[in-house]
């Protein structure tokens, strides 16, 4: 880990009902690198990934203790800044929802309400939003109809392409790829590749593979708690923990 | 606990007596005072069963005359219209309107002293052109001059337009919501004048006038000044007394009335309307704020029933 | 545009919200608060529990007895009625009927026009119609004519709440196997909270009505035992005695109209813990 | 099995029967107040009546030009000082609101929607009418009773209050929360969340409500006949009185329905409402199909 | 192909919003098989699914022509009977919706509403269908809490239980391990490969694998058409069209 850590969670716990969720999580995620979240279906990955946005505020019934910093900035102190801070770090959820807009006003959303009014800029983001996430083709013809009709995969690819259009410094993907054919998938898969030149990439992915082959760490999460961390190559395929080792088993076998 | 209510017949049983059911449905006005009446005349026939509804004179009316009810209540003029689908008309109690002004009223002086003419008070409410007092009588003070009538049609409202030759749509002025609104719109403003039913106006348990408000004495031989026999105003026994007796003209006093469709021939029906007929019946309006018909009016409207 | 500006946009509309709902709330809780202030001296336990004797309406002994179960008859009634009515009209419109079918255009269209037609019109038709077949004033007359009062009412607000139901959830439904009946029945469940809106928003329209039960139920002292017999109603009974010139009878006006704000109240409470309780269960 | 079908199958005609029923009932109603109304029109022309503005039923003049206007101001005034106030209530109470105040607030609104007209009307009288009076006429005229189309028209607004916070509130919840999360994430703050994202959705919604509302202030009668004056004469201003037709509907009718030709101008005016309505939702159901056609799934 | 195809398609086409969203589909699957429908996001996969079960009949305009014909019966006949087709068929949709109850009553809705009554036999079914799905140690200390507070994965598993509980004759699952770790989609592939034996599985999936691992055929469609229909080696290792090359190249690989 010789990089700057970006995002640094300090005992984290997580309370939903009553149900302890998220056990004391420590984590530092480091700069300008790729970062996957593995673990099976319900161990709180997508939890986890809420927590750094402060999505989970107006939840009822949920407290959160511990400290989450960004650049050094607690963003759980009572004076910090939430709209800020989630314009830093683009979330994208799990279950893409278009907002009830047209396509094209889908992606410009974010540029607007951050201050790009012109016409012909707008029109060159979206464009080029688009074309990254490999929409442009099969929605050129109708930009300005509405974006809740595409297929679910497209759907998918329209909120990266809205959620990367803030240009956030941190991506907080939530499998992105998981309505993806393997053509689209490679597209975004070089997407972040890329992306990650300039960014910190934090993805949760279940397949094992895409996390070889795009992340640098890796971090594997079990019923709530941090099993291992560490980079990609050491966790996939050398564990230190009997867990993991189970858990990727299939993956090394 | 839901179904039919039991029907009886109407008439005369040699165990039981009287026995049947009377319905009744109309004006607000007279509900309570027809509620009073049919628990006393209970207590002598026990078997007569009422059903009393309120729902206003028209309504009554409608319902007497289609045969929904036996007897509608009524406190306004029946139409020609209405005579024609075979009203048959029976009154059992009178009323009276009173013009009303603020006893803060800058002209109070005046107005008890000289009384308003007919035409003056026919200037005020149906002319409408009038904006200050003194375009009344120029021995009036100069003061605005706001006039208050009835919102929402009343048997009231339609008696004082009667004493000024017309009807209530010819009167003008500031509509106002209700008896107890007028009362309290007059109260509120000095330079208002309108017109209410005597029992807003005095407090039916002493006699006297409410305060804040006072009644506008008429000026009924036009001399411009008050004589004796015109005031009558003091207390409502003097008042009750002066429209039993005639002074106090008709309109603005008024008959209140049961409506029944054709001559009246159902037994039962025939005796509650002689009860309330009777002088015992009558002595309950005064207590109420209405005004019993005297003895000739009594005896004429009892010749009806024959 | 800087954030700056952005959070002070938010800041403003955040002010003017909360000044909004203060004055909303301040003149409903002025409302609220003049028939508490001029009711309760007058509010006695013979007020409920006693049907008016006679010379009630001229200060003396009774209660209003009669206008209170009269009043629960009327607008529970209708309220049953209308439920019954509506629910099926509003499923049909939206799960049975395709979206954007004329029959549900025209229906919505027809339910925004009765919505707005004054309850004395409703009070008019059904007094018409009860002439014309020969039936008096009389509970069942105004359980009828509150009943269409506040039909549109139902139909219209649970089509409001069924529309936003997602569309998967039916498909979900559906593709199980369920009949569009039991389906409904899914999406009802869904909508709980906004059928209890609309039930209360309706029985409230009913009970406080009073131009519609003027000529329909009529207005007797007797408590109404059987649903041919004229009934007093609540509203009517505080319009009538708020015109008598008797200040005792005037404040029995406001002291039955804190009744009927208190029954409103316990119903409001009643279906607001079925409400909760439901949400615990889902 | 196959009894699960029959049973959707014949709940579907009951519900076929039931829906196409109350529509023609809208018609019943149109026909019933046509006819009832109609001999009326024996001895008027329908402009005449329109367009006269002496009302004088003894002496069979029927003008029902300054009703027409009472309605439309009234009800104008009202939608002006509700709306506003309305969608920023239910806007407040829905999303920023603690739950203690929406815990009270909703179940207010609940309570005053069962209020009867009677009371709104003498609360009218006691707060609105003083004010008017007392306070905002004086700065514009020399004497104002109170008893102004203004007043009625706030009044109105109060009373339309609870339908349309209740009703958009409802919308309002149940916007799901993942859509508003996808646009918080892009950094918009809640309000921009808020006016972007959750307005729009709801749209349809609110504009329903909307129309509900303005019909049911068009019909709303004995509050407003109490604190508006009812002259018979067209507003020229909002301090003025004015007379709007369900009020005039109200006055009337039970005193005055055993009358023939007073009865018929009465369900004229009935008749005339009817027709303002139902103009008035049919333009505004266009204008909502097309919204609804924007953005709907 | 030597069974006997269950599903007949003649001449399907679909339009949406006056797009051709699916052209001239002419196809027969077989009875008794696993027949995976691949192809890249947006081609039409969940419409042609949805067609099958007639849920595109309420959306608006929609327009379909052709006949489908499951079991020599026209579900598109006019006389035809939704409810018992939908029963029979069991589609498992792409996005989880969990019916707004609990988790148990979500599970036992199906079997409920087709007259199963008895309680001792709803816990079993409901304790069968969740352990099939490895989701009952999960969720097996909350079954009656509300089923919409489950993890996306938990979701679509529930969605699955629930569909399966119906036992429908013919399978649609629509990418139902899509938010599945490698565990469950291994329990849930299991479970597949089971249930073939007496059912007839139709499945949209996106990872070529997992198409190769279980189904007998692959159905290639490529911008509403289908490009390629045969048994699952031939379509991917040896594909006559050359589009359906391209497409399963990556795999190839
Ligand atoms: N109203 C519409 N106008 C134009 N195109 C539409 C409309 N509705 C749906 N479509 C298109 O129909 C196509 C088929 O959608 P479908 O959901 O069947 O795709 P899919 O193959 O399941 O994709 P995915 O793998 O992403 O789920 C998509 O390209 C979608 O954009
Ligand atoms: N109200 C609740 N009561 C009990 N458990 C809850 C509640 N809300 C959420 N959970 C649990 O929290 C856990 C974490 O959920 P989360 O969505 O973070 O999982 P995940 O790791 O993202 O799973 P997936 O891969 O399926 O998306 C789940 O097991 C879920 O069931
Ligand atoms: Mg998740
Ligand atoms: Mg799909």
């Amino acid at each position: 880990m010789t990089q700057h850590p970006l995002i640094r969670v300090k005992d984290l716990n997580v309370h939903i009902d009553g149900h302890h969720i998220l056990k004391n999580i420590n984590i530092s995620i480091p700069d300008k690198s790729v970062t996957s979240i593995i673990g099976p279906s319900g161990c709180g990955k997508t939890t986890l990934l809420k927590t750094f946005n402060r999505l989970l505020d107006d939840t009822a019934n949920v407290t959160v203790s511990g400290s989450v910093l960004v650049d050094d900035e607690d963003i759980y102190a009572p004076e910090a800044e939430v709209t800020h801070i989630r314009k830093k770090m683009g979330l994208l959820s799990q279950r893409p929802y278009p907002l009830p807009m047209s396509i094209y006003d889908n992606v410009a959303y974010g540029p607007r309400i951050h201050g790009t009014r012109d016409k012909s800029t707008l029109d060159s983001i979206v464009e080029k939003q688009l074309k990254d996430t490999g929409l442009w083709d099969e929605v050129k013809d109708r930009l300005h109809g509405p974006a809740n009709r595409l297929s679910i995969g497209q759907q998918q690819r329209l909120c990266l392409a809205r959620g990367l259009a803030v240009k956030p410094e941190i991506i907080l993907g939530d499998e992105s790829t998981s309505a993806l054919d393997p053509v689209s998938t490679h597209t975004i898969e070089d997407l972040f590749v890329r992306l990650k030149a300039q960014y910190t990439i934090v993805l949760v992915t279940h397949i094992l593979r895409q996390a070889r082959r795009i992340s640098d760490y890796i971090v594997f999460v079990y019923m709530g708690e941090i099993v291992e961390f560490g980079p990609t190559d050491e966790v996939l395929l050398h564990p230190k923990e009997e867990l993991t080792r189970q858990y990727v088993k299939g993956f090394i076998s | 606990q839901e179904g039919c209510a039991p029907k009886n017949s109407s008439g005369w049983d040699p165990e039981k007596g009287l026995q049947g059911t009377l319905s009744i449905s109309g004006a607000f006005a007279l509900y309570p005072l027809v509620v009073l009446w049919s628990e006393q005349f209970k207590e002598v026939h026990p078997h007569v069963r009422f059903n009393i509804s309120a729902g206003g004179a028209g309504k009554g009316i409608a319902d007497a005359l289609t045969g929904m009810v036996d007897i509608g209540l009524v406190s306004r003029d029946i139409h020609q219209q209405e005579f024609e689908r075979g009203g048959y008309v029976i009154h059992v109690a009178r009323d009276a309107v009173v013009a009303t002004v603020s006893d803060q009223n800058p002209n109070l002086g005046f107005l008890l002293r000289q009384g308003i003419k007919q035409d003056e008070f026919r200037r005020l409410f149906v002319d409408g052109t009038a904006a200050a007092w003194n375009q009344i009588n120029p021995s009036f003070s100069d003061d605005d001059l706001h006039v208050y009538v009835r919102s929402d049609a009343a048997g009231a409202a339609e008696t004082w337009a009667a004493y000024l030759g017309h009807s209530q749509e010819d009167l003008k002025g500031i509509g106002i919501f209700g008896d107890p609104g007028m009362a309290e719109a007059i109260q509120k403003n000095p330079h208002a004048i309108g017109f209410n039913n005597i029992n807003y106006v005095y407090n039916i348990k002493t006699g006297k006038q409410f305060p804040g408000i006072r009644v506008v004495p008429i000026d009924l031989n036009g001399d411009g000044t008050l004589a004796p026999d015109e005031n009558f105003y003091d207390n409502l026994d003097s008042l009750t007394n002066a429209v039993a007796t005639g002074k106090y003209p008709s309109p603005p006093s008024r008959n209140l009335s049961f409506l029944v469709k054709g001559k009246p021939k159902d037994t039962v029906l025939i005796e509650f309307i002689k009860f309330v007929l009777t002088h015992e019946s009558q002595s309950l309006l005064l207590e109420n704020g209405y005004i019993p018909l005297n003895e000739e009016q009594l005896l004429e409207e009892r010749t009806k029933l024959n | 545009m800087g954030i700056k500006r952005r959070k002070a946009e938010e800041t403003i509309f955040k002010i003017l919200m909360v000044m909004a709902c203060l004055i909303v709330g301040s003149s409903l809780f002025l409302i609220v608060g003049t028939i508490v202030v001029k009711g309760v001296p007058y509010l006695t336990w013979d007020m409920v529990s006693k049907a008016p004797q006679g010379g009630f309406y001229i200060g003396k002994e009774g209660g209003v007895l009669n206008a209170i179960i009269g009043s629960l008859y009327v607008a529970g009634g209708a309220t049953v009625l209308g439920l019954l009515i509506s629910i099926p009209i509003s499923i049909y419109l939206n799960i049975y009927l395709k979206g954007g079918s004329l029959l549900s255009k025209s229906a919505k269209l027809a339910y925004d026009v009765l919505f707005g037609i004054p309850s004395i019109v409703y009070g008019a038709f059904a007094f018409s119609i009860m002439i014309w077949l020969g039936v008096r004033a009389s509970l069942l007359g105004g359980v009828i004519a509150v009943t269409l009062l506040i039909i549109p009412i139902l139909v219209r607000t649970l089509d409001e709440v069924i529309a936003t139901v997602p569309r998967e959830l039916k498909h979900a439904a559906l593709s199980l196997g369920a009949t569009r009946w039991e389906t409904a029945r899914v999406i009802l469940r869904q909508i709980k909270p906004g059928i209890y809106t609309a039930v209360l928003l309706s029985f409230g329209r009913g009970i406080g009505d009073v131009a519609a039960v003027l000529f329909t139920a009529g207005f007797s002292d007797n408590i109404p035992i059987y649903i041919d017999e004229p009934a007093a109603t609540l509203p009517l009974a505080i319009f009538f005695q708020l015109s008598s010139p008797i200040p005792e009878v005037q404040g029995r006006a406001y002291a039955s109209a804190l009744i009927l704000t208190l029954i409103i109240l316990v119903i409001v409470i009643v279906s607001h813990i079925l409400a909760t309780k439901h949400k615990h269960k889902l | 099995m196959n009894f699960r079908i029959v049973k959707d199958k014949l709940i579907a005609n009951v519900m076929l029967i039931l829906s196409i029923s109350s529509v023609s009932f809208v018609f019943l109603i149109g026909i019933g107040l046509y006819l009832r109304a109609a001999p009326l029109f024996e001895e008027h022309t329908l402009l005449s009546l329109f367009r006269g503005s002496n009302w004088a039923p003894s002496k069979n003049q029927f003008g029902f030009y300054p009703f027409i206007m009472g309605t439309l101001s009234v009800t104008l005034i009202a939608i002006v000082v509700a709306l506003p106030l309305c969608l920023l209530t239910a806007i407040y109470l829905t999303e920023y609101a603690k739950p203690g105040i929406r815990k009270v607030m909703l179940p207010l609104m609940n309570i005053l929607a069962g209020i009867p007209p009677v009371i709104y009307g003498v609360w009218g009288i006691f707060f609105v009418v003083p004010i008017v009076r007392e306070y905002i006429a004086p700065q514009f005229m020399e004497y104002s009773s109170g008893y102004t189309v203004l007043t009625g028209g706030v009044v109105l607004a109060v009373m339309i209050f609870p339908i349309l916070v209740s009703i958009v509130s409802e919308v309002l919840s149940t916007i799901p929360k993942e859509l508003k999360d996808a646009s918080l994430s892009l950094g918009a703050t809640k309000w921009e969340t808020i006016k972007k994202v959750v307005v729009k959705r709801a749209r349809p919604g609110i504009v329903a409500a909307m129309v509900l509302a303005v019909s049911r202030a068009f019909g709303e009668t004995i509050a407003v006949l109490m604190v508006c004056g009812n002259v018979p004469v067209a507003p020229t201003s909002v301090f003025d009185g004015g007379y709007p037709l369900p009020a005039l509907i109200a006055n009337n009718f039970g005193e005055m329905m055993s009358i023939p030709l007073y009865d018929s101008a009465l369900m004229f005016a009935a008749l005339l409402l009817f027709v303002i309505i139902f103009l008035f939702n049919l333009i505004s159901r266009i204008i909502l199909n097309r919204i609804e056609h924007k953005y709907s799934s």
